[in-house]
């Protein structure tokens, strides 16, 4: 069913009675072209994408839970490509422009809000980094603006300009970043996907994968098994879990990730905000709720809840930046499971099986990507080779010493 | 202004009559007593409208009378201390307390944006999904603008929170959290066995359900009892009793975060007194006796002012003496609702009519029951006139009343048994979850919140949880005579909402109303997660305490499941929402981060110093002098003064590491890439340290003060994670080194001493029995000194500038003398003390890698010293240095870069292109790492990496920094700029 | 959470520093033909467990010692802490 | 002799000395400290000459060992921070290098930490305020290196118990003494 103005008004009057499911709630088939393992945002995507741009029928996104009840629907919802290395900066570009037309492109309002992201800057040698960055973004084609600090106090006021440990000097700008009702992305994937005939089979666990003389033929679930012709995980936090019972080793860790969100407020911020000398980044939803985050708690973790510690440490980072913000509430502190890569950067690629293809390592960064990681997956799974915008994300990066390290933090993941 | 009169107070009550407080509310002044909370107050004073909704902004009272309420709130105080989203159920009044309503525009009696209601035919749930995307540009142009305008609760006072916030940590052996019948019996019984223990309370009356109910205990009034126990538990020193806490959250190993209002019923906190302190409490058990949460029925039009829960008319009544109205009627599935007909009977309040979906309930002189009716709908506009029913014969009637409490039974609070991913289990009884499953190790659960609802089931389990728990402690248990209390069953029959209801609120705050539930169903949102995203069930700031059961048990019939099949929602930490402030602390402003000083600071500072932040650190950037106007003219001054005569600085920072042992020198060769095993003893080394992938992670030198004694010396940003990695190199590797490491940072004051008068300087400071000429002292000597007739020291012949050089090491406590001391011997040479910005541009005109070029993607090959790393041992990050994307042919090489024309400047940060082609990502040739004016040069010059830099030299090339409007034509040369033979620091 | 120091008791987690996997503590011979994979392996490949974990912590605000935790990820119940020295040594780790 | 004069940590021209509510805190410059670690296989050697040294056996873990002129207290496996006054032992790393030779490794510490006094009846309130440290586990006679306000400090419990010694990060002296001051505040 196509969404549309008159739709709505039409349904307004008439009591809602016409509204269908969004989605279909299939039983699996016996096999498809493809299977898809994980129902959340990226497999969503990819799903869409595949169906949509290359136009395979046969595809199945297989869910252990409901779909969007990931990291999809646990995320601070920002988007924006202020990447540094040539490895990411294309890809996440790409993201951002997908962005910008997808609400068109599957008739559903994400609520995808281009109010920008700042990123604070407190220091010479962080001013340096940042012109790199920006330069790099532009040579990239994206947009970047270098801001002073009275142009911060002109659009911040409410910054700490006063009493700051580590004064603002200056930041960075991307003004095409912001964010998007993460639940709706998923819901908008799975709407498209499924009406281009995916079936999305919620509910069903990947128990084992079928391996026969190095070729992966499908996937033993909870609701039998599943032929394909080719198997994509897609499952984030969960990947080193799943591809073990590939018998796998993965360049990954998972971590956990808090989030936050204060009880609605008047609106007080304009777009993202990030702290450059603390851990806190920070915007505010059309509901009115401040959300936001820091660092990760440091640990391995499948455990989707976090500590008082890092609760504290982020508090602290915003009220350094805004204490304005002190007497705001937090209404509520939730976990996420990182899929904390070895580089800080993701890899979409084959594995040494045949058939059997990866999609992960996306730490904290992987909303911000869905649309792009959906499409050059899809593209991979298609066409066999990676997409332009995807060639560096490769297992063997790590062999040949090329690694994607965005923050210069080595082989040490909860650093990313 | 004519001030209304308490003309809603009933009599008795735990409020202080004597006293009389005077507050705002929306400019309106009103009169209540010491125990009232705003809501309590206002109640009293025939005040129903205390709220909009979040969505169609429909006029608001207060629906319940503790934390979860979802309606009342309002912003408590004003100017910087403005609180958005205060409950008035929970504010404590206090004399000139000060409140606004909020979301509401012009008034709260007439709100523009109730037109929203007008339309809720078109805002129901997923509205937005499905609309606002024609054409694509409007969205962020005019539809967002316009919902983000209207969005939010309550606003922020924009200016910094005046008020300061504790942090605590407490240690006992148990934590009781709840004060009612079930906590204050478990803490008496724990109490009394000697064991440490925290009872907290988020109330700022202990006793719980108690100080709502008319109950006898031991056959007399509840409050002796309560006075009494409290009276023997004040006076066991191993008890702590903490009222006005709520716990907020139980994370792993029994620690739990509480927050304790010191200050919110006071106008404003005493001098240097916190507002609220986090107390981070760490125990061995704890018991959970948190109480049970009332719930509503869905009928329409249920969210009046003057409709509220039964048992919240029923505590505002007896433990308030206030009504909502003169004239209330009650809505019930439950025996419990009876209860309030009965107490606000007593209390002189006219009852309507209790309304009993049950068929045959007891008749009763007093006032009219109605069995086996619905209340189906409510009429008027800014509080409630009327409630229509649905007798049980089908006919309908109209009950006049000014109130109506509604009672669909009891959830106990489990919330904080799911804080650790426990789910609780439903119970057919009560119609409700209990805990269930997996509690957080360590945690039982009593009284109402175990589903034990009766005051003498209270007692019995709150008993049984404190000895279970003095059992896990090893601590003897007693069983006491249990006080005589009631123990009536609920006698409950589910009743969720009345058929065909449509705009039936579930979730008051964020309206969403069973026809929500329905619509998310029919379009395939059906598990609970679904459901509370698509329809925000739940995501209200009671984090669905008032709501999500509603939802659950609709969702469960439509989906023909029961309500446990369809799910829980899980609760999440914080129990209550809690102040942003409080969860930082004393940690903002300057206080954000601990400042660390040099020992010369005192001194800079008289000099008029201007500092810079370096990760704690404060140092010194530059030394202005009278008529010096621009930074450049001070640090062009105070190098040229170092290159020409002698300058002085303090290194402080720089970390040191004490390496001692027999094995040091093997120590030395696993941590650094390159040789220290031949290193003489007397002689410094500089050298670089990789992380095990091969990347450089930092460089320093070593001194090698005797033959198993080296000070090495750290980057300063690095310090702490460098002595981390030799630690784990130490023990974790090769356990078996005869090695010992101490930091020694702080307690050496370290000076750089550099330029052509170094020697002639020092030699005035350092004894004489010290021949620190050339020959005595070569460049990369280090050695024990004293200096200024006797005081030990120690001194390197280094050098960061390029110049002849010295590093002069003293205990801290002595260096801001010696800083002064240099300062006066120097004076013959002009010796000019210079700050990190001269240290910088001496460096870059030397060549000397630094922050930016170690910036953690480099390796030894890019920073020209691949040579270094020996292939002669094995060194952490030898083997995986070698990898081929780490070796290429055209790898990326420091280079020294300088503008084709000496006038022009150049910038950190910006990418290097060839002289021509096009100017993009993919012929990106490198980038700009450090740049500086270099006063010697009379130009600006730079380091940068180039691909292939090595064998480039001369090249000429362009330099772009599009982010800074900046494309400079520049020269490739080579990185040392100033003596590159190095004569200088040999002379 | 809180971690058991093997002799100091009951410390806060955060007077530790996280490094991760306690099998870095097993560093392959740099002499050996298949170094370039051993290193590979040792550097960057994870059994990142749902479960049972050993895992370095560094008790920075505490005695300096590196730690041998034994976690789990799923639930984070801590069951055994050793010494990061004696396990090296158990393991034949030496000079 | 030298003519240098030295300057305190918080670079007052009196040591600081505040008193609020029953509270005292006191900066105290005149001890001299050096760490002493025992080298490989040199354990037994250098207890036992600690042991000389102090009167008593070398303090375990969380232990101090009270004593004029010399004390010490036990900071890691097989490493101890001996404290003297200052006067007398200025140069108490040479003195302890000539004791224990070859058996230890000894490095001077003196001026690396600032040491606090914190004496009075709300010692233990305060000290709550200020860490997770369980200052009411701890007897006369403990010592224990903790974090206060993200610094990492050694603290001793002192006889009277109603007495800490606490020696933080030199170079941070005025933000821990502004911490222990705000708690100080808070509690009186």
């Amino acid at each position: 069913m196509r969404y549309s103005g008159l739709k709505v008004i039409k349904e307004a009057l008439t009591g809602h009675k016409g509204w269908t499911p969004a989605w279909r709630d299939p039983e699996p088939k016996p096999s498809y072209d493809f299977v898809i393992i994980g129902g959340g945002g990226h497999g969503l995507a990819t799903a869409y994408y595949l169906s949509k741009i290359y136009g395979e029928r046969s595809v199945a996104v297989i869910e252990k839970g409901w779909i969007g009840g990931g990291n999809v629907g646990r995320n601070t919802t920002i988007i924006r490509s202020n990447y540094l290395l040539d490895g990411n900066e294309p890809f996440y570009e790409f993201s951002l422009k997908l962005w910008e037309g997808l609400e068109q492109d599957f008739n559903y309002n994400a609520m995808i809000s281009q109010r920008g992201i700042m990123n604070l800057i407190h220091s010479d040698a962080q001013r340096d980094a940042f012109i790199r960055r920006g330069n790099a973004m532009i040579l990239n084609g994206a947009d970047a603006e270098l801001l002073d600090e009275d142009q911060i106090r002109a659009e911040y006021p409410f910054l700490n300009f006063n009493d700051a440990r580590f004064p603002i000097k200056g930041g960075l700008a991307q003004r095409r970043g912001g964010t998007v009702r993460h639940d709706a992305v998923a819901w908008g994937y799975a709407r498209g996907a499924d009406s281009n005939g995916v079936d999305i089979i919620q509910n069903c666990e990947v128990t084992g994968f079928r391996i026969e003389n190095g070729t992966c033929l499908g996937v033993e679930t909870s609701k039998g098994f599943i032929g394909a012709g080719k198997v994509a995980a897609c499952v984030a936090g969960s990947s080193g879990r799943l591809m073990a019972k590939a018998g796998m080793r993965l360049p990954i860790e998972s971590h956990v990730l808090q989030a936050f969100v204060s009880e609605g407020l008047k609106p007080v911020l304009p777009g993202v905000i990030t702290f450059g000398a603390g851990h806190f980044y920070v915007s505010q939803s059309d509901k009115g709720g401040l959300v936001f985050g820091g660092d990760l708690d440091g640990y391995n973790s499948y455990a989707q809840r976090g500590n008082l510690p890092v609760v504290e440490d982020v508090c602290e980072g915003g009220m350094a930046i805004m204490p304005m913000i002190g007497r705001a509430r937090l209404l509520r502190m939730w976990g996420g499971i990182m899929d904390m890569s070895m580089d800080g950067s993701p890899i979409i690629d084959r594995t040494h099986i045949d058939g059997l293809y990866f999609n992960g390592g996306w730490c904290y960064g992987g909303f911000k990507a869905t649309p792009a990681s959906g499409y050059t997956y899809a593209h991979l799974l298609a066409k066999d080779e990676p997409h332009p915008t995807a060639t560096a994300y490769r297992f063997d990066r790590f062999e040949k010493g090329r690694m994607i390290d965005e923050k210069g933090m080595g082989n040490q993941p909860n650093l990313h | 202004m004519t001030q209304p009169t308490q003309k809603n107070r009933l009599q008795g009550g735990l409020i202080d009559r004597s006293e009389k407080f005077k507050f705002i509310f929306d400019g309106k002044d009103y009169f209540g007593h010491p125990g009232d909370t705003l809501a309590s107050a206002l109640l009293a004073n025939n005040v129903r409208l205390m709220g909009r909704s979040f969505k169609y902004h429909r006029p608001r009272g207060p629906l319940t009378s503790g934390s979860e309420e979802p309606n009342a709130m309002v912003e408590l105080r004003g100017g910087n201390r403005q609180e958005p989203n205060t409950r008035a159920t929970t504010a404590e009044l206090y004399d000139g307390l000060f409140a606004n309503s909020q979301n509401r525009f012009p008034s709260l009696a007439f709100d523009a944006m109730a037109i929203n209601d007008r339309f809720s035919n078109f805002l129901t749930a997923g509205f937005y999904y499905k609309t606002f995307m024609w054409p694509a540009s409007f969205w962020e142009k005019i539809y967002e603008p316009i919902i983000r305008k209207a969005a939010g609760l309550g606003s922020l006072s924009m200016k910094a929170d005046p008020d300061v916030y504790d942090k605590g940590f407490l240690h006992c052996d148990l934590l009781i959290i709840g004060a009612g019948p079930s906590g204050l019996i478990a803490a008496l019984t724990a109490g009394r066995a000697g064991a440490r223990v925290i009872l907290a309370d988020e109330d700022f009356r202990f006793g719980g359900r108690l100080n709502a109910e008319t109950f006898a205990v031991n056959d007399g009034p509840a409050q002796d009892w309560i006075a009494e126990t409290l009276d023997e538990l004040r006076s066991l020193p191993n008890v702590r009793l903490m009222k006005r806490t709520t716990v907020i959250g139980a994370f792993d190993h029994g620690i739990y975060g509480a927050v304790e209002r010191v200050s919110d019923h006071l106008k404003t906190p005493a001098p240097d007194k916190p507002r609220q302190v986090l107390w981070r409490i760490y125990t061995k058990q704890s018991i959970l006796c948190a109480g049970a949460t009332e719930r509503s029925i869905a009928f329409e039009n249920n969210d009046r002012p003057g409709i509220m829960l039964a048992g919240a008319m029923r505590a505002y009544a007896n433990r308030w003496a206030a009504t909502p109205a003169q004239r209330i009627a009650i809505f019930t599935n439950n025996d419990d609702g009876h209860r309030t007909a009965a107490d606000m009977h007593a209390q002189g309040v006219e009852i309507a009519a209790v309304v009993d979906t049950r068929p045959n309930q007891p008749v009763n002189l007093d006032y009219e029951v109605i069995s086996g009716a619905q209340v189906i709908n409510s009429k008027g506009r800014l509080g409630l006139t009327f409630a229509e029913l649905k007798l049980a014969d089908g006919s309908s009637r109209t009950l006049e009343c000014g109130a109506l409490g509604v009672s669909g039974g009891w959830n106990p609070n489990v919330h904080l048994t799911c804080h650790q991913r426990g789910r609780p289990t439903w119970n057919e009884d009560l119609a409700a979850f209990v805990p269930g499953g997996t509690l957080p190790p360590g945690m039982s659960v009593a009284g109402a919140a175990n589903g034990t609802l009766s005051t003498h089931g209270a007692f019995e389990t709150g008993q049984k949880a404190a000895n279970a728990a003095l059992r896990a402690l090893d601590l003897k248990t007693s069983r006491r005579k249990l006080p005589e209390a009631e123990d009536a069953p609920l006698n409950i029959t589910p009743f969720w909402y009345v058929d065909g209801a449509s705009r039936a609120w579930l979730d008051q705050q964020n309206d969403v109303t069973v026809k929500d539930v329905k619509l998310s169903h029919q379009e395939g949102f059906r598990s609970v997660e679904h459901l509370k995203r698509y329809t925000t069930l739940g995501m209200a700031t009671d984090q669905g305490k008032t709501s999500n059961m509603g939802g659950l048990a609709i969702m469960a019939e439509l989906a023909g499941k029961s309500i446990p099949e369809v799910g829980t929602t899980i609760f999440r930490p914080p129990y209550t929402p809690t102040a942003i402030g409080v969860l930082a602390g004393r940690m903002r402003g300057k206080e954000f981060h601990p400042t660390r000083l040099t020992p010369s600071h005192k001194w800079a500072s008289e000099q008029g110093a201007v500092f810079v932040e370096v990760g704690n650190w404060m140092r010194a950037q530059w030394f202005p002098q009278p008529g010096e106007t621009h930074w450049r003219q001070s640090v062009d001054r105070e190098v040229l003064a170092t290159r020409n005569s002698v300058g002085v600085c303090d290194v402080t920072t720089l970390g040191k590491v004490d390496v001692q042992g027999a094995d040091a020198a093997t120590f030395l060769n696993k941590i650094y890439c390159n040789g220290f095993a031949k290193l003489a003893v007397g002689k410094t080394r500089y050298g670089l340290m990789l992380r095990e992938d091969g990347i450089a992670m930092d460089d320093g030198t070593a001194a090698r003060m005797a033959e198993d004694h080296f000070v090495v010396t750290t980057t300063t940003a690095n310090a702490v994670k460098v002595y981390q990695h030799m630690e784990f190199v130490r023990q974790c590797l090769f356990p078996d080194l005869d090695v010992q490491l101490i930091s020694t940072t702080e307690a050496w004051a370290q000076y750089a001493v550099a330029g052509p008068n170094s020697r002639k300087l020092l030699q005035k400071i350092v004894d004489p029995e010290f021949d620190i000429s050339n020959d005595g002292f070569p460049f990369m000597a280090c050695g024990n000194i004293t200096v200024c007739g006797g005081l030990r020291a120690r001194l390197f012949r280094i050098s960061f500038s390029g110049e002849l050089a010295y590093e002069i090491a003293l205990p801290t406590r002595y260096g801001d003398a010696l800083i002064r001391k240099i300062m006066d011997a120097g004076a013959e040479f002009d010796v000019t003390a210079y700050g990190t910005e001269a240290l910088g541009v001496m460096r870059i005109e030397k060549g000397h890698a630094a922050g930016n070029e170690l910036n953690g993607t480099t390796t030894a090959l890019n920073l020209g010293m691949g040579r270094m790393v020996s292939k002669a041992k094995d060194s952490i990050g030898s083997v995986l240095s070698e990898r081929e994307g780490l070796n290429e042919a055209d790898a990326l090489m420091q280079v020294g870069i300088q503008p084709l024309d000496p006038t022009q400047k150049i910038t950190a940060g910006g990418h290097l292109m060839n002289a021509d082609g096009p100017v993009d990502a993919a012929h990106d040739q490198g980038y700009v790492t450090s740049a500086a004016y270099s006063p010697i040069l009379e130009r600006s010059i730079g380091l940068g990496f180039l691909k292939d830099g090595g064998n480039r030299k001369g090249e000429k090339m362009r330099l772009v920094s599009p982010v800074t409007n900046l494309t400079v034509e520049v020269e490739i040369v080579s990185a040392h700029f100033v003596d590159p033979e190095g004569e200088r620091l040999r002379a | 959470m809180i971690i058991h120091h093997p002799t100091l008791g009951p410390r806060d987690s955060a007077e530790f520093v996280y490094l991760g996997d306690a099998s870095l503590i097993n560093r392959p011979d740099p002499t050996a033909e298949t170094k370039a994979q051993d290193f590979h392996d040792y550097a960057y490949l994870r059994d990142n467990p749902a479960g049972p974990i050993r895992e370095l912590w560094f008790h920075e605000g505490g005695d300096r010692s590196w730690l041998v935790v034994t976690r789990d990820t799923t639930t984070h119940e801590i069951t055994a802490v050793e010494f990061a020295r004696d396990v090296a040594r158990k393991q034949g780790r030496s000079v | 002799m030298h003519d240098l004069t030295p300057l305190n940590a918080l670079a007052g021209d009196a040591p600081a000395n505040d008193t609020i509510g029953t509270l005292t805190l006191t900066e105290n410059p005149e001890l001299a400290l050096a760490s002493v670690a025992a080298r490989k296989g040199q354990e037994r050697k250098c207890k036992a000459a600690l042991k000389q040294l102090l009167g008593k056996p070398a303090p375990g873990p969380g232990k101090a060992c009270l004593r004029d002129p010399e004390a010490a207290f036990w900071t890691g496996p097989d490493q101890w921070m001996v404290g003297a006054p200052y006067d007398t032992h200025e140069d108490l790393a040479d003195q302890l290098s000539k004791l224990l030779g070859a058996a230890a490794s000894v490095t001077e510490q003196s001026d690396a930490w600032v040491c606090f006094d914190l004496r009075g009846a709300a010692m233990e309130d305060a000290m709550a305020l200020l860490g997770p440290l369980n200052i009411q586990s701890m007897k006369t006679g403990d010592a224990t290196r903790t974090s206060i306000h993200h610094l990492g400090c050694f603290v001793i419990r002192r006889d009277p118990s109603d007495w800490v010694r606490i020696l933080g990060p030199r170079s941070s002296a005025g933000s821990l003494h502004h911490a222990i001051i705000a708690a100080m505040k808070s509690v009186a």
